[in-house]
């Protein structure tokens, strides 16, 4: 048996931990890694009070919460595609993945 | 058609043109539409559509005066404009008495300014845009006249405000226009911004932008005192701004930087006479405040005075009119402020006519002699015969000469300060009175009489072209007579007029009485017995005094410098207003501004750096702590000042991590906010 | 259900498809049909969304199926009047961008079919924003808009501030999505529902009652939702990415930026917490938000406008001067009235317009050779009257000067501040405001009062012509028209 | 009931536990491990992990989308990039630069880095630490489930999703659209340039 406390503060550890990894990395890629960690959580969260709803009753709770995961999930891949696009670019312009060096605009 | 057949057309014309009285600010209006979008295709002529247009105006002015006079009533139109909420608000004019008194004075000043600057700008590069900006302001003012509501007044006054800046900015190519366009543009909108409040704070009392309705809640008191003081001394912080009272002064004598019929137009006749007109308009408000009226008076006759004093030393001949004005100016406040009303009013309308034309003839005068600079003059009476002889009766009009018209408007005041009993203030303005004749008279012995003490600018000198005397020539007689209305000589005709019951709608029966008394009441004929002597003893002592040092030369001038040595360098700093300004606001602002700027662009960097040096710090001071808790490689005191040194050259920003970081620290600070509200 | 309530979107939709296929076979030479076809869509789309605001509308004819509140799927889409105005917003957003961009995208060789399509489903998903009461659909919406705009930012080839822009764009956008996400499921998490209307269940926020599992938890998915969405609308401090991307970014995506997604965002902020703010007779809002909302409005206009005094380039002093813009609309949200959330619409659709007619100045002499420093604009008036008057206008209308349209949509704020009893608030607007005339007025200075550095005239392409043109009249035009704009606004803001 | 029994019903108890531990570890080595192919490993491990409470806590469909589209789809997606670009060269030399203190002078030395992770982490705990003093606040029922609830949840969600979802079904397939215009508008261009 789970305790549902658990899965959810669960969540809310993997999302601190990936917003840790995206806030310390300077490596661009490592960060959107990071942030697919923090969908995740996110996704745990959602699946979590789906259950939690269900349990306390409302049982027509469990379904969109876990079809909201889904759409998370379909929009972390658009995501990704374009932030490797991005990142992609940057690194044939000008040969550097890390964000610290990256700052021509400021100001 | 018979005679009597246009007699009645003649009749009907008034009531159909006072309720259509849009098409007097209209006119200008389109003249400015016109200039800037044919501007190429006209060239010169851009002149003579903006001169048209204000010529016509001025038909249109007199017409609606006549049309007043026959039909005995205020005239209001306009209709409905928009819905807010609850509130309707109209959009509309209304010609009264004060209305049409300053219709007739802005038109006909605006008219012999652009007539004389036909001339004068003659081949200036950018004539067109000079004009059409001329137009605009033409329109913005006499809008400003006509508004029955504090909402278009305020657009009106926002529109002079950018025309008065494009127009003092003219000859942008140097450096002190540019400077006095920007320091004008944002002195005064630091009034603006207090009327503004001023404004909305009557709005949300009373539900209407409408003068009239206003002035009527207050008079039936529906409005608190505290507000009606408050909502008084905010809309008067707006009028210090425009018509450069103390302590907002500063932006006038630089605004003369601007082409000198400009300076006429806008910083003599008629834009600064907007701040009196809108205390004189909303009479009705201030007279139920004692403080709002004797805040007025007071700055009023201080700024008079005070301004004086500085106009007695400077050496600029616009620079002496320009504080002339602004003592003037302050001379109008105080007779409002006293509660000489009628006395304030006619004293805008007299000193409109012979400021405008003082400055007309300083053109004139720089025109032949290429400088301001009045000690470069001199003899100049007898090359320029009509700029002399109007500039003459400007002065003796100014300094109070009888029966000329600034002596009758100088005296009412006067009268008004002395029955109100502040006789502080009463001698200051007799003060003030002195003054200017002082400085008047040394201004005409040093411009035109005496030796020339420039002999090549002398003998370049010439009279002007008629477009420019012309102008003179008509101001210079309205300077003579402008004041008889007014005078005791036609039973106070004006102020008869102005009060004909409906200038200030709701203004209460005391307030009547309390015009009506300073000005020629129960004070009686003794206090008009002791006043006018006083006024005109001061003002011939200023001659006097004023000829003795500069035309006869009894005293040396730097004699009398050497005497006077720190009260001349007070007054030739104009008391180092300026230079406080500069520290207290300019200086502390920029700073500011650029403080926030690196700030926000090195928040997070600043932030990492603050830390890390403490980082350091502490580390100097226990490197095992250092060795063992931070880092695991690194190494006491000498990487750490190695790091300093690299994070100080590191104060570059730009850091994308920074963003994310601020990102969600705001979201922490949220998450805060909302236990804070949940204990 | 209504098909025809959804007619500007799938006219939108396919038209981006459309797009994308005609884009396959068009020639080099022919690629200014991908932007027509686009600007024909929107028109359609546009005209369509007219027809169905005035259907609903009260007084309109008919249509009751379109009436007021209509939803579709069970309230994933709604055409309300509020959906219907910001489409209509929306959709004439796309119309300017599209025609500012035409010249820009073929003078620097972006692909034309490409860049329409994307600005289209941009378009799109901030329709869709607007118009659901469903944190799935919204969320969806968002992203849609938000992906496009990470692209857009990019879209300069070889130009590395362009690529800077977009990574900066796209990594604290990321971010920011994250944030909603995980403020999103604790909202389903307190409600049980994606549904928005479950937030309104009686005496669910009041922290009491009948709520499915508990108040605290969907309040704190609210705060987190201020802060995502504070991040779309560049408030302070979530705005660091702003002036960074609008400098990057090619001129037309910038001027697309400073309006589109965030009146989109804006909205959406609208539809979620409006009704919140507004349960002002159960007990009044959770106090926190309208506390939120202020100080981020105080801190937000602040910053904006005195970072803006010490700007050179022009797009950035733009992001800056747009940051504070958005501190002064969120002054409606703060006061938590009727009222003020009128004027939040108000004020979106009179910045919106004023900013585009800047921005197509700025495109116009872009596409012309100049730079984008402030001092670039020396002169102006010389070289271009009519580009430096529109200039003025539209920057008179953003400093808040009457009759421009602008002075409208302060002076709405500043009522609902007044009216609501938070006078301070409109205090703190008034002086920001007067604040702002410094940096505005460098440009007005530039333009008129300095010398003109020999060049000869400027003259704009029809495109940029024609879309300044239009709101330019429309700056002026909606002055004077403010009441029955405002009328709407009120009337889509009581709908929500 | 026998002590096997007893540990059988704690089983999903300790999968969940075990789990956890898994998805925390391996998360905190993504951002941690040397080298970036390292890093898109053990970012797979969390998705794995997250699948797995997935089927603890009922949602069979979810876990076999996770699996799919995270391990299939964007894991894949993240190697292929660093694979066929020299990104993994570049990012591991930097990060060895890093590492050795020897990075340039734009990357900062050590020293700030430390700061920076010190700030990182305070913003991380305060940011955490807050969200969980909400949770704990709100009170939330306690609920404890087992991992078999019921049948199975393919069919309801496949059901709700193409009436009452409908619409974010459309529109994630134009999400996916507009990435995919996008990602290749940014890379394939290049190409597209050298033919021209």
């Amino acid at each position: 048996m789970i305790d549902l406390h658990h899965a959810i503060v669960l969540g809310v550890l993997l999302f601190a931990v990936g917003l840790y990894g995206a806030l310390r990395t300077t490596n661009a890629v490592r960060i959107l890694m990071c942030i697919e960690l923090m969908l995740n959580a996110v996704n745990l969260n959602f699946v979590s009070f789906a259950r939690l709803a269900a349990v306390s009753g409302t049982a027509q709770a469990a379904v969109p919460g876990q079809v909201f995961a889904i759409f998370v999930m379909t929009v972390a891949a658009a995501e990704v595609a374009v932030g490797l696009a991005i990142i992609l670019q940057i690194v044939r312009q000008r040969g550097v993945v890390h964000i610290d060096r990256i700052n021509l605009l400021k100001g | 058609m018979t005679l009597l057949e246009k007699t009645m057309a003649a009749a009907a014309l008034p009531p159909a043109l006072l309720e259509n009285i849009w098409l007097v600010p209209a006119l200008p209006l389109a003249s400015w539409v016109v200039i800037t979008f044919f501007n190429r295709r006209l060239g010169e002529r851009a002149a003579h559509v903006g001169t048209a247009a204000v010529l016509g105006s001025l038909v249109l002015a007199v017409a609606a005066f006549v049309g007043l006079l026959r039909i005995g009533h205020p005239v209001s139109s306009g209709g409905h404009w928009l819905t807010l909420g609850p509130v309707e608000l109209r959009m509309g004019f209304t010609v009264d008495s004060l209305g049409a008194v300053m219709l007739l004075v802005v038109s006909i000043v605006s008219a012999a300014v652009h007539v004389y600057s036909v001339g004068y700008m003659h081949g200036d590069r950018r004539y067109q845009r000079y004009f059409g900006t001329l137009s605009l302001f033409t329109s913005a003012m006499l809008a400003l006249v006509l508004a029955d509501n504090f909402l278009l007044l305020l657009i009106s006054w926002e529109v002079m405000g950018l025309c008065s800046y494009l127009l003092i900015g003219h000859w942008f190519e140097q450096a002190w226009p540019r400077m006095a366009s920007m320091k004008a543009f944002m002195t005064t909108r630091v009034g603006d911004v207090a009327m503004m409040i001023g404004i909305w704070l009557l709005f949300t009392q009373t539900g209407t932008f409408n003068i009239a309705d206003i002035t009527r809640s207050a008079a039936e008191g529906h409005l608190g005192p505290a507000v009606i003081t408050i909502a008084a001394v905010l809309l008067f912080a707006g009028a210090v701004g425009k018509s450069a009272q103390f302590p907002l002064h500063v932006w006038l004598p630089d605004a003369m930087a601007g082409p000198t019929p400009v300076s006429a137009l806008i910083h003599a006749a008629t834009m600064v006479a907007a701040g009196v007109y809108l205390v004189a308009r909303s009479y009705g408000i201030f007279m139920h405040s004692a403080e709002a009226m004797l805040t007025v008076a007071v700055i009023g006759g201080f700024t008079a005075l005070f301004a004086a004093t500085i106009a007695t030393v400077m050496t600029d001949f616009k620079k002496v009119l320009a504080y002339s004005t602004v003592s003037q100016l302050g001379y109008m406040m105080l007779g409002l402020g006293v509660g000489g009303f009628v006395a304030g009013v006619f004293h805008l309308v007299t000193h409109a006519f012979f400021k405008a034309l003082l400055f007309l003839t300083s053109g004139s005068v720089s025109h032949a002699v290429g400088t301001f600079e009045i000690h470069e003059m001199g003899g100049l009476a007898r090359k320029m015969k009509v700029t002399f002889w109007t500039f003459l009766a400007g002065a003796a009009a100014l300094a109070g000469i009888p029966p000329l018209a600034g002596f009758w408007s100088k005296d009412e005041i006067l009268l008004a300060v002395f029955g109100s009993g502040y006789h502080v203030l009463f001698w200051m303005a007799v003060a003030t009175a002195f003054l200017t004749a002082y400085y008047m008279t040394r201004l005409t012995c040093l411009v035109f009489l005496g030796r020339p003490r420039d002999r090549h600018r002398y003998e370049h000198a010439h009279e002007s072209p008629l477009s420019m005397t012309g102008p003179l020539v008509v101001l210079g007689a309205l300077a003579v007579v402008a004041g008889l209305p007014g005078s005791a000589w036609m039973g106070h005709w004006l102020g008869h007029f102005l009060d004909f019951g409906h200038t200030l709608p709701g203004l209460s029966a005391a307030g009547h009485d309390a015009a009506a008394h300073a000005a020629h009441g129960a004070a009686g004929h003794g206090a008009a017995a002791l006043v006018m002597p006083i006024a005109i003893g001061s003002a011939v002592l200023g001659i006097l005094v004023g000829y003795a040092v500069y035309g006869l030369r009894l005293v040396r001038r730097e004699s009398l410098i050497r005497a006077f040595r720190p009260i001349y360098t007070l007054f030739k700093n104009k008391y180092y207003v300026d230079e406080l300004y500069q520290v207290v606001f300019v200086r502390p602002s920029v700073r500011l501004a650029e403080m926030c700027g690196i700030f926000d662009n090195r928040v997070i960097d600043g932030l990492v750096n603050g830390v890390g040096a403490v980082t350091v710090e502490t580390s100097a001071a226990a490197g095992e702590f250092d060795n063992i808790v931070i880092d695991g490689a690194v190494n006491g005191l000498a990487d750490g000042t190695v790091a300093a040194g690299r994070q100080l050259r590191r104060a570059h920003t730009g850091q994308v991590q920074s963003y994310m970081v601020a990102l969600y620290a705001g979201a922490a600070v949220s998450l805060l906010a909302l236990l804070w509200f949940l204990l | 259900m209504d098909w025809n309530l959804v007619t500007p979107e799938l006219i939108v939709a396919g038209t981006g498809l459309a797009v994308l296929v005609l884009d396959l076979f068009l020639s080099e030479e022919r690629r200014r049909s991908a932007a027509y076809l686009s600007l024909a869509g929107l028109l359609a789309a546009l005209v369509a969304s007219v027809r169905l605001l005035a259907a609903g509308l009260p007084d309109g004819s008919g249509a009751a199926a379109a009436g007021p509140g209509a939803g579709l799927w069970g309230g994933m889409l709604v055409a309300d009047p509020f959906a219907l105005l910001v489409k209509l917003l929306f959709l004439g957003i796309g119309l300017a961008v599209i025609m500012l961009s035409v010249d820009f995208v073929e003078s620097r060789r972006i692909a034309a079919g490409e860049y329409n399509a994307l600005v289209l489903f941009s378009v799109l998903g901030m329709m869709i924003m607007a118009g659901s009461r469903d944190l799935i659909v919204i969320y969806l919406g968002l992203e849609t808009t938000a992906i496009a705009s990470y692209v857009l930012a990019g879209l300069l080839r070889g130009d590395a501030r362009s690529g800077e822009a977009a990574l900066k764009y796209f990594l604290t956008g990321a971010l920011a999505s994250a944030v909603i996400l995980f403020g999103m499921s604790l909202v389903f998490g307190g409600t049980g529902s994606t549904s928005l209307t479950a937030l309104l269940a009686p005496g669910f926020l009041g922290l009491s009652g009948a709520a499915p599992v508990s108040g605290p938890l969907a309040l704190a998915g609210l705060v987190l939702l201020v802060a995502g969405f504070g991040f779309k609308i560049a408030a302070v401090p979530f705005h660091f990415w702003a002036p960074d991307a609008y400098e990057g970014a090619p001129t037309p995506v910038t001027a697309f930026f400073s309006v589109g997604p965030k009146a989109a965002a804006f909205a959406v902020v609208l539809r979620v917490f409006a009704p919140v703010l507004l349960l002002g007779q159960a007990g009044g809002p959770p106090a926190v938000l309208p506390v939120l909302f202020a100080g981020l409005a105080v801190v937000t206009m602040t910053v904006g406008n005195l970072v803006a005094l010490t700007q050179k380039n022009i797009k950035r002093m733009l992001a800056y001067s747009s940051i504070a813009h958005a501190g002064y609309m969120m002054v409606g949200l703060a006061v938590a009235t009727p009222q003020g959330t009128a004027a939040v619409i108000y004020y979106l659709l009179a910045y919106a317009v004023t900013n585009l007619g800047v921005f197509a100045v700025v495109i116009w002499l872009n596409n012309r050779g100049t730079g984008d420093e402030i001092s670039d604009y020396t002169g102006l008036a010389g070289r271009a009257p009519l580009a430096a008057a529109a200039m003025l206008v539209c920057l008179l209308s953003l400093i808040g000067i009457p009759p421009m349209v602008g002075f409208f949509g302060k002076f709405y704020l500043f009522m609902a501040a007044v009216e609501a009893g938070m006078a301070w608030l409109a205090v703190v607007m008034v002086v920001n405001s007067a604040v702002s005339v410094g940096y505005y007025y460098g440009i007005v200075r530039n333009m008129y009062l300095q010398d003109e550095p020999a060049g000869e005239a400027v003259r704009a392409t029809p495109m940029v012509g024609t879309a300044l043109g239009l709101t330019v009249a429309a700056v002026l035009a909606l002055g004077f028209l403010s009441e029955p704009l405002s009328h709407l606004a009120r009337l889509a803001g009581g709908g929500l | 009931m026998s002590f096997l029994d007893g540990l059988a019903a704690l089983a999903p108890t300790i999968g969940f536990f075990v789990l956890a531990v898994i998805i925390l570890v391996s998360a905190w080595m993504v951002s941690h491990a040397r080298r970036i192919t390292h890093a898109a490993f053990f970012m797979v491990l969390v998705f794995t992990g997250v699948a797995g409470v997935f089927v603890l806590l009922g949602a069979d469909f979810l876990a076999g989308g996770q699996v799919l589209v995270y391990v299939g789809a964007i894991a894949v997606m993240f190697l292929f990039a660093i694979m066929v670009s020299d990104l993994k060269e570049i990012s591991d030399a930097e990060t060895r630069a890093r590492g050795a203190g020897t990075g340039s002078a734009a990357a900062g030395g050590t020293g700030t880095r430390k700061v920076w992770f010190v700030l990182a982490g305070l913003v991380t705990v305060g940011f955490a630490g807050l969200v969980l003093a909400a949770l704990a606040r709100s009170g939330l029922p306690a609920g404890a489930v087992g991992a078999a609830a019921g049948p199975g949840t393919t069919a309801p969600i496949a059901r709700e999703l193409f009436t009452t979802f409908l619409v974010p079904f459309e529109l994630a397939s134009v999400v996916l659209l507009v990435a995919m215009v996008g990602a290749i508008v940014l890379v394939a261009r290049e190409r597209e340039e050298e033919v021209e």
